[in-house]
């Protein structure tokens, strides 16, 4: 069996490949699942995968500027988790359930 | 320095009373208002001086990109307006000291933010810190009527907010677009560049502008089509909201009419003079026609601002030194006679609670004096010589008469009209048999109430019979204003810039 | 040598990654997503990104699941509950996911062209230091509205867990 | 020259100083006063309660209130000096062939436009002083006494020194806009008096349109003083009215058909005259004073000071004179069917102001301006003498309830009785020589117009007569206990008396001669003739009907019942006006304005505007089903449409 | 291939010295928490009890693996695991010398060094975390429950002062490497006061020293702060539920936590591998001075005093071997040959030393200290560590702005 064509060292497209396998993961976890906690995971799942394409692009570019934002995605993420799992709680609270299908005060 | 302090002071004052004690509150703020005032009297003097020009100039860079100035400078234009201004506010202190119980802080508070920002708008030489000022004055104004009106409040605060919000957006637009066409929001520079052609300005972009400025302006005022919201605002809001509105604020968008629109869009302000004034004259004759209907005291003193504005408008738009003189004297008269007639009011309904003409009836009997202060006021208000207003009223009808004998015909039906609606409700009001729940309820005048109105009244004799203490100031300021706004024979500049690209 | 840790983590990232979103328990999925990001760290490593790895073990792992797993923890949330029409979600979900998907490799079948191969230690930009001094002087402003976010998110949070709601 | 030497201030400034002191020393007084009625045990409701139950015109009569001395002595000492001042500055000044005038200061200056605060003596201002002073000085001293039961004493005569003030300055005024002011503020004084009794709606509700049908002519003089600003570019009298010959004929008709809606308004003359009889809800010294002697005569004084004007614009003057004899007619026709005792003499008044007018239409200025001064003596006289008459009868005022007062009060009948032959212009009394300047000149002007007149001046003298033979002759009919009134009542009504008869002999015709054009010379003495005649005749007739065979107005009431009707109702000038005017006014202005245009049309554009987003709102809310996965489907959804968006685009490359 | 060969030598080596002084710190524990409390401590167990570790970790190993059957079975065995790796790979980062020469070969004293080490040893304790909260978690038991809610809320709470903390020794090293931070802690002021950080200047960090041992008792939950297992409470915390080799990883887990704090505090504090004062001033003398005197205490009481069974052998055996170390560093102190020896002894003495220290300070406050209650401790944290170590940190970074040019 000859070896496998894989390089001494993966090029910057792979990332972006995992990248996006990870963002779509993502999206399929924020689509489907029903704990409002999970949908909230695969938010961060997306934004994980986001950050990887960054650090790719600052790697292919020989710049800092990606590391950079990765860090105030991060940044904005651990807000964003702040105040999600503050409403998570507050929604709990108030209606004992964390499926998203039963969460919809907002219809009228 | 000293009108910096004056701009800032009221802010001070709103800062620490956020973190008073209730008890103190209204005493602080009535105390710092009057030092306030005090204070802003030594500002006359230099002005005086030198009315035409700028005086008390700050001019240092207050955003750098892009770049915004903090420009401020008084002019015989603006001083009375700030006098007026600071003059207004400790009485609309006093007139609120018993009626207002609830979030007192907050309340006096909110005036002197109000202040700050009615002095700011005044002194302001930049576009876009005017505009910042003007936005200012917003806010605390909602909340006076939001939070401390009568019942359909939340209706009135969310009109009077959404009327002035959607013009002065025409106005950041305009504001914005002069930007990107001078590259400046500086007031003088902008009026610089386009007076010396150094910016082709179209003649269609000159009309825009200067309708989104206009537009802004005439909801302020509030001019005939655009004026549903005073008097909402004005049933609704406490006594100190609908005087301070009334005397100050409502000259925000004639001082801006006088101050932006004129001199920057001289042409496109000719050109569209006629129409307005049109609007001016009906806004006039209707706004005393629907007064004369009014069941509701302040609605009826609301509609006769609209009737008062428009004189003032019809002054501005009548382009000679009368007609201007006249809007902007009949500015500061309609602060103080409406005004005093708001604190009239409001003193009526912190005796009967309530607005209603029909509610009242022979208040002349048990309170002979208020009537007394309230009839002078009336005349005031429709200009008996002597009194303030008629100074107003008649140069405004001179100069109106001097741009088209006719506007001057229309205006004057509308003094006649005034005399109806105010006498109307006088009578209604003060004469004739006392009904028991009035006599009841309705006391004379306390001391309070008689120290908050008598500098008014003081006013009203004094501008009614010795305008010279006060016009000439007005006159030179204008008089550079209208040259300014003087149509250059030729147009010429523009055109070769044009023909070089 | 660098492509088998990459194509190990790469891995243990996509594993973890299809088990968060198979995994009807939200711990497991929680773990599963730390386990994706302690392998993205290792990548971001290879990538050059110490800091960033670091931090995103401190603030990721560290900080925001930890809280995740936290409210997971005081909820006590069990597996999702079974309902009557499982397939609800995909009615809608699947072909746009499909869609999303397809959409998304085409364009990056398109974009991706040649690219650099990813040398371990080559890329030596990404310690504290450089990212600390872009960060102080490039991008101060956005710097400091982002603290003011998180000043911002902590009140909201507070405020959101008081009593009254 | 020493400037403004003669202190003119002085003259308006006294009685503004008895207006302040009665204002405020006055009312402090009063309180206390009150106060200490109080500590007596009558409550101050009480007391009020009881005013009304006595019903008359006299709403406020306060038994307790006495007369404060102070005020009293204020207001007659201040208008006696201004008097007195006013005498002794014209004694000083001569005879005044040029105006004099004293400038103060600026009042209103901006561009070009200069008014100062100047006060001057002509000759013509010089006998509108006297008169005004003087006539004024002997009102308030009738006042004092007629005034004293009333509540609001002192307010009273802070009104009618304050009235003085302003008429003073109306006759002072070196510009129009000074005149303007004293036009202005009598206009003021003559609502807060006439609504004296503010108690009653009546009197508030007359005092309401006195000022606003005055508002109406003011809206005229207005307009006259921005097209003389305009075209003279001053409103000096003295630059203005030199320069009126060089003007085109056409602004100064204009000018001065403006200047007659002022002075119609002011004066009471055809269309606006309705105000003057409703007036006579004010306390009788002050239907005496502004509205008959003082007041009243402001239109044909400011006519006559813009007489250069008119002598420019025939058409006005035509104008003035048709006006004139229109209101004259027509108010005399009215007076013939009057009861109220003051009515009758204020339409004798509004149709004495139309013979005014009439003179000065037909050129006759000092006919005008003479008639002025004599109608003052005598129509001062006559509703004084009507005062004194309700003041004897306890408040009565409707004739049919009088008669036979002849012996009761002797003196009042007398003055009274000499009034009226004045007025109807008994030869040597003062009336006759006025009117019969007027006549003759409206004669020599156009002779239809001296017929007119001449007739109304016969029934004008019928009316009188017939109110005063109703009043005085015959049996007594109503039931108060007549009186006679109080010496300080009666000495003015002898002083006046005294004036109405030698009034004729004052020479003012020829004081004013310089001052006014030169009429054309031609008196017919034939016209004079008749014109007596007729005012004899009319004396006569009132005595056939009243006195002799009171059965006879009756029938011819009856068989005129229409014409009667007519008369009786005053044309239905105010019902015309109400159903005219004022009620498509109010109600378009409620109906249509306010709720149609303002809450309907503009705010329902307002509205609907929100209710347009409203509903685009409304149709883009069933996106927001409110169902997190739905919103989880539409992010990717648009995320799909951008990453296809990027796709076409050709991407970042 | 040198390199891979190094390192495992390396592995080798600290794991086991690692995994000895864990199993002995215990018996340390016991022993200093006995004699504070007038009792003797183990002793059955060899001579002084010294094999009681050994003991313990047989009893241990051979125990049975009880498994409950309401547990979460993955969490509950990963929990244990988890906590251990990550105490243990954190030790992987922390240098106990400077760099080394052996034979040619240039290597570290110390596994790795990272250039964000510190970040890394901050990323490795938060993730800590995990271990405890999903061993209360999976243990479905409500006090084991309780007691990882506690212990993790404890530990997040407790690392933002942390690390503000280290922040103001990081001003002033500039530095994110351990090697480098200690580096910069070289020296004397006035030729005797070291440049310690909690001495150096412009501000010295005694602060954030003091901050820095409190939230590291707390982080290591230990007592004051030892709430996660307040046995009279929550019977036993977190593992409760735990027995045999699972119980061990987390026992095995907080020791090498301990070392682990103890260690950086060592490192950005105190100056690292340094001595307290220069060689010129005899520091080299002090360590065989201190085994000298242990030797010659032991002999002393061996041959004199026998306490206990084997005394008089065990102790002069001991004290033997302590005097043969005291020859050795006295060896090293004076003769030039033996100055490779040197280079690595010394450093790991006075590192091991300053560590011990510190170490001993922990024994020291459990046997002293009562427990926080828990709102105290949150509050604690909040109120007053959290600003202080804000203030601490604004100090510091305002000192080195105004004084570092």
């Amino acid at each position: 069996m000859p070896p496998l064509p894989i390089p001494e060292h993966p090029p910057v497209a792979w990332y972006l490949i995992l990248s996006a396998i990870l963002f779509g993961l993502g999206v399929a976890g924020f689509l489907f699942r029903r704990n409002i906690i999970t949908v909230f995971m695969s938010i961060e799942l997306m934004l994980n995968a986001v950050n990887l394409s960054f650090i790719a692009f600052s790697y292919q570019l020989k710049q800092v500027s990606g590391h950079i934002f990765t860090f105030f995605v991060m940044v904005v993420a651990a807000a964003e988790a702040a105040v999600g799992l503050a409403i998570i709680l507050t929604i709990y609270k108030n209606k004992s359930t964390l499926e998203v299908d039963e969460i919809n005060s907002l219809n009228n | 320095m000293i009108l910096n302090t004056i701009l800032f002071l009221p802010l001070l004052g709103f800062l620490m009373l956020l973190f008073m004690h209730q008890r103190i509150a209204r005493q602080f703020a009535l105390w710092f208002s009057l030092g306030i005032f005090v204070s802003s009297l030594s500002l006359i003097w230099p002005v005086l001086a030198n009315p035409g020009d700028m005086s008390f100039v700050t001019n240092t860079i207050w955003v750098a990109y892009p770049e915004i100035r903090f420009h401020i400078g008084l002019d015989g234009l603006s001083l009375w307006l700030v006098i007026l201004t600071t003059l207004l506010t400790p009485l609309a202190i006093l007139v609120s000291w018993k009626y207002i119980r609830d979030r007192v802080t907050l309340y006096y508070g909110y005036l002197l933010l109000l202040e700050f920002g009615l002095i700011g708008v005044f002194v302001s030489l930049d576009m876009f810190l005017f505009y910042v000022f003007w936005e200012v004055c917003l806010v605390p104004m909602y909340f006076l009527i939001g939070i401390w009106g009568h019942d359909r409040r939340i209706y009135a605060a969310v009109k009077f907010f959404l009327y002035t919000m959607a013009g002065s957006v025409l106005m950041l637009a305009a504001i914005i677009w002069l930007y990107l066409k001078t590259g400046t929001f500086d007031y003088f520079a902008i009026l610089n560049q386009i007076r010396s052609g150094q910016v082709a300005i179209s003649p269609l972009e000159q009309t825009l502008m200067f309708l989104a400025f206009f537009f802004s302006f005439a909801i302020k005022v509030p001019l005939f089509p655009l004026h549903t919201w005073l008097p909402d605002a004005h049933v609704e809001a406490p006594t100190a909201g609908s005087v301070m509105l009334a005397s100050v604020m409502l000259k925000m968008g004639t001082y801006g009419l006088v101050r932006f629109c004129l001199p920057l869009f001289p042409e496109a302000a000719r050109a569209n003079a006629n129409w307005i004034a049109g609007l001016a004259i009906v806004g006039i004759i209707y706004g005393a026609l629907v007064a004369m209907v009014q069941p509701n005291m302040k609605k009826l003193v609301a509609y006769s601002s609209v009737s008062h504005l428009g004189f003032v408008v019809l002054g501005i738009f009548s382009f000679n030194q009368q007609g201007l003189d006249g809007a902007v004297y009949q500015m500061l008269n309609h602060g103080i006679s409406t005004g005093a007639l708001f604190m009239l009011v409001g003193y009526l309904y912190e005796r009967q609670h309530s607005l209603e003409i029909k509610d009242y009836g022979g208040v002349a009997t048990p309170a002979p004096i208020l009537t007394t202060i309230f009839v002078i006021t009336t005349l005031a208000s429709i200009g008996l010589p002597t009194l303030n207003n008629f100074i107003g009223e008649y140069l405004v009808l001179q100069g109106a008469a001097q741009a088209n004998f006719g506007w001057a015909v229309g205006a004057a039906v509308g003094v006649i009209l005034s005399a109806c609606y105010m006498l109307w409700m006088v009578q209604r009001t003060f004469y004739g048999e006392t009904p028991d729940s009035v006599a009841h309820h309705v006391t004379d005048i306390g001391k309070r109430e008689f120290i908050a109105i008598a500098p008014l009244l003081v006013l009203m004799v004094w501008m009614g019979m010795y305008s010279q203490s006060f016009l000439p100031a007005v006159s030179a300021s204008n008089a550079k204003i209208l040259e300014q706004t003087k149509v250059q024979a030729t147009r010429s500049v523009p055109a070769e810039v044009a023909n070089a690209r | 040598m660098d492509s088998l840790f990459f194509l190990a983590f790469a891995a243990i990232a996509v594993a973890c990654g299809i088990n968060l979103v198979i995994q009807t328990h939200p711990i497991t999925s929680a773990l599963s997503l730390i386990g994706v990001m302690g392998s993205l760290a290792v990548l971001y490593l290879l990538l050059g990104a110490e800091f960033i790895a670091m931090v995103q073990l401190v603030v990721y792992a560290g900080a925001i699941m930890v809280l995740f797993v936290f409210v997971i923890m005081l909820l006590n949330a069990g597996a999702e509950k079974r309902v009557a029409r499982p397939w609800k979600p995909y009615l809608v979900g699947a072909p746009l996911l499909v869609i999303f998907v397809g959409v998304a490799s085409c364009i990056l079948h398109d974009m991706l062209g040649d690219s650099d191969p990813v040398i371990f230690g080559s890329f030596t930009q990404g310690g504290a230091r450089e990212i600390g001094r872009s960060l102080f002087t490039e991008y101060l402003l956005p710097f400091e509205v982002t603290s003011v976010l998180i000043l911002i998110a902590i009140l909201g949070a507070m405020v959101l867990a008081r009593k009254e709601f | 020259m020493n400037e403004n030497a003669h202190q003119l201030w002085l003259i308006p400034a006294l009685p503004l100083a008895g207006a302040l002191i009665n204002g405020v020393v006055g009312q402090m007084r009063d309180r206390a006063a009150h106060a200490a009625a109080h500590g007596h045990g009558h409550g101050h409701g009480h007391s009020h309660s009881h005013s009304h139950s006595q019903g008359h015109d006299h709403g406020g009569h306060d038994s307790h209130a006495k007369p404060d001395p102070l005020v009293s002595m204020v207001s007659i000492g201040s208008v006696l000096l201004a008097f007195l001042w006013v005498s002794k500055t014209l004694i000083a000044l001569g005879d005044l062939n040029t105006a004099y005038v004293e400038r103060y200061f600026t009042w209103i200056a901006s561009g070009s436009l200069n008014v100062g605060f100047d006060l001057a003596i002509d000759r013509l201002s010089a006998v509108m002083l006297l008169v005004v002073t003087g006539i004024g000085t002997l009102i308030h001293i009738y006042a004092t006494g007629y005034m004293s039961h009333e509540k609001g004493y002192y307010r009273f005569f802070c009104y009618l020194n304050l009235f003085m003030f302003f008429m003073l300055i109306l006759v002072l005024g070196a510009n129009y806009l000074l005149l303007f002011i004293g036009w202005e503020g009598v206009g003021l004084c003559s609502y807060l008096l006439i609504g004296f009794y503010f108690l009653k709606k009546s009197a508030g509700d007359a005092g309401k349109k006195a000022f606003i049908v005055n508002r109406v002519g003011d809206f005229g003089f207005a307009l006259a003083m921005l097209l003389i600003f305009i075209h003279f570019g001053s409103l000096d009298f003295g630059a203005v009215l030199p320069k009126a010959s060089g003007v085109d004929t056409g602004i100064l008709t204009a000018i001065g058909l403006l200047l007659l809606v002022g002075a119609c308004g002011k004066s009471a003359q055809v269309p606006l005259y309705v105000w003057l009889p409703d007036a006579m809800e004010g306390p009788t010294p002050v239907s005496a004073l502004i509205h008959a002697a003082t007041m009243v005569t402001a239109g044909v004084y400011m006519v006559a000071r813009s007489f250069p004007i008119y002598e420019g614009a025939p058409m006005a003057r035509e104008a003035v004179a048709l006006i004139g004899l229109a209101t004259a007619v027509m108010a005399a026709t009215i007076g013939l069917a009057q009861n109220d005792i003051k009515k009758v003499f204020a339409y004798s008044t509004v149709s004495q102001l139309g013979f005014m007018f009439l003179g000065l239409g037909v050129g006759a200025y000092g006919a005008g301006i003479y008639h002025v001064v004599t109608h003052a003596f005598f129509k001062a006289l006559l509703f004084l003498g009507a005062g004194s008459v309700i003041h004897a009868l306890g408040g009565e005022q409707d004739i049919r309830n009088m008669g036979g007062l002849r012996t009761k009060i002797p003196w009042t009948f007398a003055t009274l009785f000499i009034a009226a032959f004045a007025i109807a212009g008994f030869p040597g009394l003062s009336g006759y020589y006025s009117k019969h300047e007027i006549l003759l000149a409206a004669h020599h002007h156009a002779h239809w117009m001296y017929w007119v007149g001449t007739i109304t001046a016969g029934i004008t003298s019928f009316y009188v007569f017939r109110c005063i033979f109703l009043t005085f002759f015959g049996e007594y009919r109503g039931k108060a206990h007549p009186h006679e009134s109080p010496a300080v009542m009666l000495i003015p009504l002898i002083l006046l008396a005294g004036l109405s008869i030698a009034g004729g002999f004052l020479g003012i015709p020829h004081w004013l001669e310089p001052f006014f054009p030169k009429m054309a010379e031609g008196h017919d003495a034939m016209a004079g003739n008749i014109t007596t005649l007729v005012g004899l005749g009319g004396i006569v007739l009132a005595y056939l009907f009243y006195v002799v065979s009171p059965g006879i107005p009756e029938g011819i009431a009856n068989s005129l019942r229409g014409l009667y009707n007519l008369i009786d109702n005053k044309y239905y000038v105010d019902e015309a006006y109400d159903s005219a005017i004022v009620h498509p006014l109010e109600h378009g202005s409620r109906i249509v304005l306010w709720r149609g245009v303002d809450a309907g049309f503009i705010d329902g554009i307002v509205n609907g505007m929100g209710g347009v987003s409203r509903s685009i709102g409304g149709a883009l809310r069933t996106l927001q089903s409110g169902n997190i996965r739905s919103y989880a489907n539409w992010v990717v959804l648009g995320a799909v449409i951008f990453l296809v968006m990027l796709g076409a685009a050709g991407g970042a490359r | 291939m040198d390199f891979i060969v190094l390192s495992l030598i390396k592995a080798g080596l600290i794991a086991f010295v690692l995994l000895t002084t864990l199993a002995y710190l215990q018996w340390v524990e016991r022993k200093v928490l006995a004699h504070i409390q007038l009792r003797p401590g183990p002793r059955r167990v060899g001579p002084h009890g010294l094999l009681q570790p050994l003991a313990d970790v047989i009893k241990l190993l051979t125990k049975e693996g009880y498994v409950p059957s309401h547990v979460n079975k993955p969490f509950y065995f990963l929990a244990p695991f988890l906590g251990v790796v990550l105490a243990l790979l954190a030790i992987s980062v922390i240098p106990f010398g400077p760099e080394i020469e052996i034979a040619g070969v240039k290597t570290q004293m110390g596994m790795t060094d990272l250039s964000v080490g510190l970040l890394f040893i901050l990323g490795l304790t938060s993730v800590g975390v995990y271990g405890v909260a999903l061993g209360g978690w999976a243990s479905n038991n409500k006090y084991a429950l309780l007691g990882g809610l506690r212990s993790s809320a404890q530990m997040i709470s407790y690392e933002l002062p942390m690390a503000l903390a280290l922040a103001s020794p990081l001003l002033l090293a500039n530095t994110l490497s351990f090697r480098e931070i200690v580096g910069t802690q070289e020296g004397f002021y006035f030729g005797f006061l070291p440049r310690w950080a909690i001495f150096q200047m412009p501000f010295p960090q005694v602060v954030a020293f003091i901050l820095y041992v409190i939230t590291a008792f707390a982080e290591t939950n230990r007592v004051p702060f030892d709430l996660p297992e307040a046995e009279n409470e929550l019977v036993a915390g977190f593992h409760t539920e735990y027995s045999s080799l699972k119980f061990a990883a987390f026992f095995m887990a907080e020791y090498a936590n301990m070392i682990t704090v103890t260690s950086i505090a060592t490192l950005l504090f105190l100056g690292g591998w340094h001595p307290p004062f220069p060689r010129e001033l005899g520091s080299d003398f002090i360590p065989p001075l201190l085994f000298a005197a242990g030797g010659a205490v032991m002999l002393f009481h061996g041959v004199t005093q026998p306490r206990g069974k084997w005394d008089n052998i065990t102790l002069p055996v001991f004290g033997l071997i302590f005097l043969g170390i005291a020859a050795l560093f006295a060896g090293c102190a004076v003769l030039p040959m033996l100055e490779p020896v040197r280079q690595i002894l010394l450093p790991v003495f006075w590192f091991a030393g300053k560590t011990g220290i510190l170490l001993f300070l922990f024994i020291w406050v459990r046997g002293t200290l009562p427990r926080f209650r828990y709102d105290q401790l949150m509050r604690f944290a909040w109120t007053f560590l959290f600003p202080v170590a804000v203030v601490n940190l604004l100090a510091t970074s305002f000192f080195v702005a105004v004084f570092s040019n």
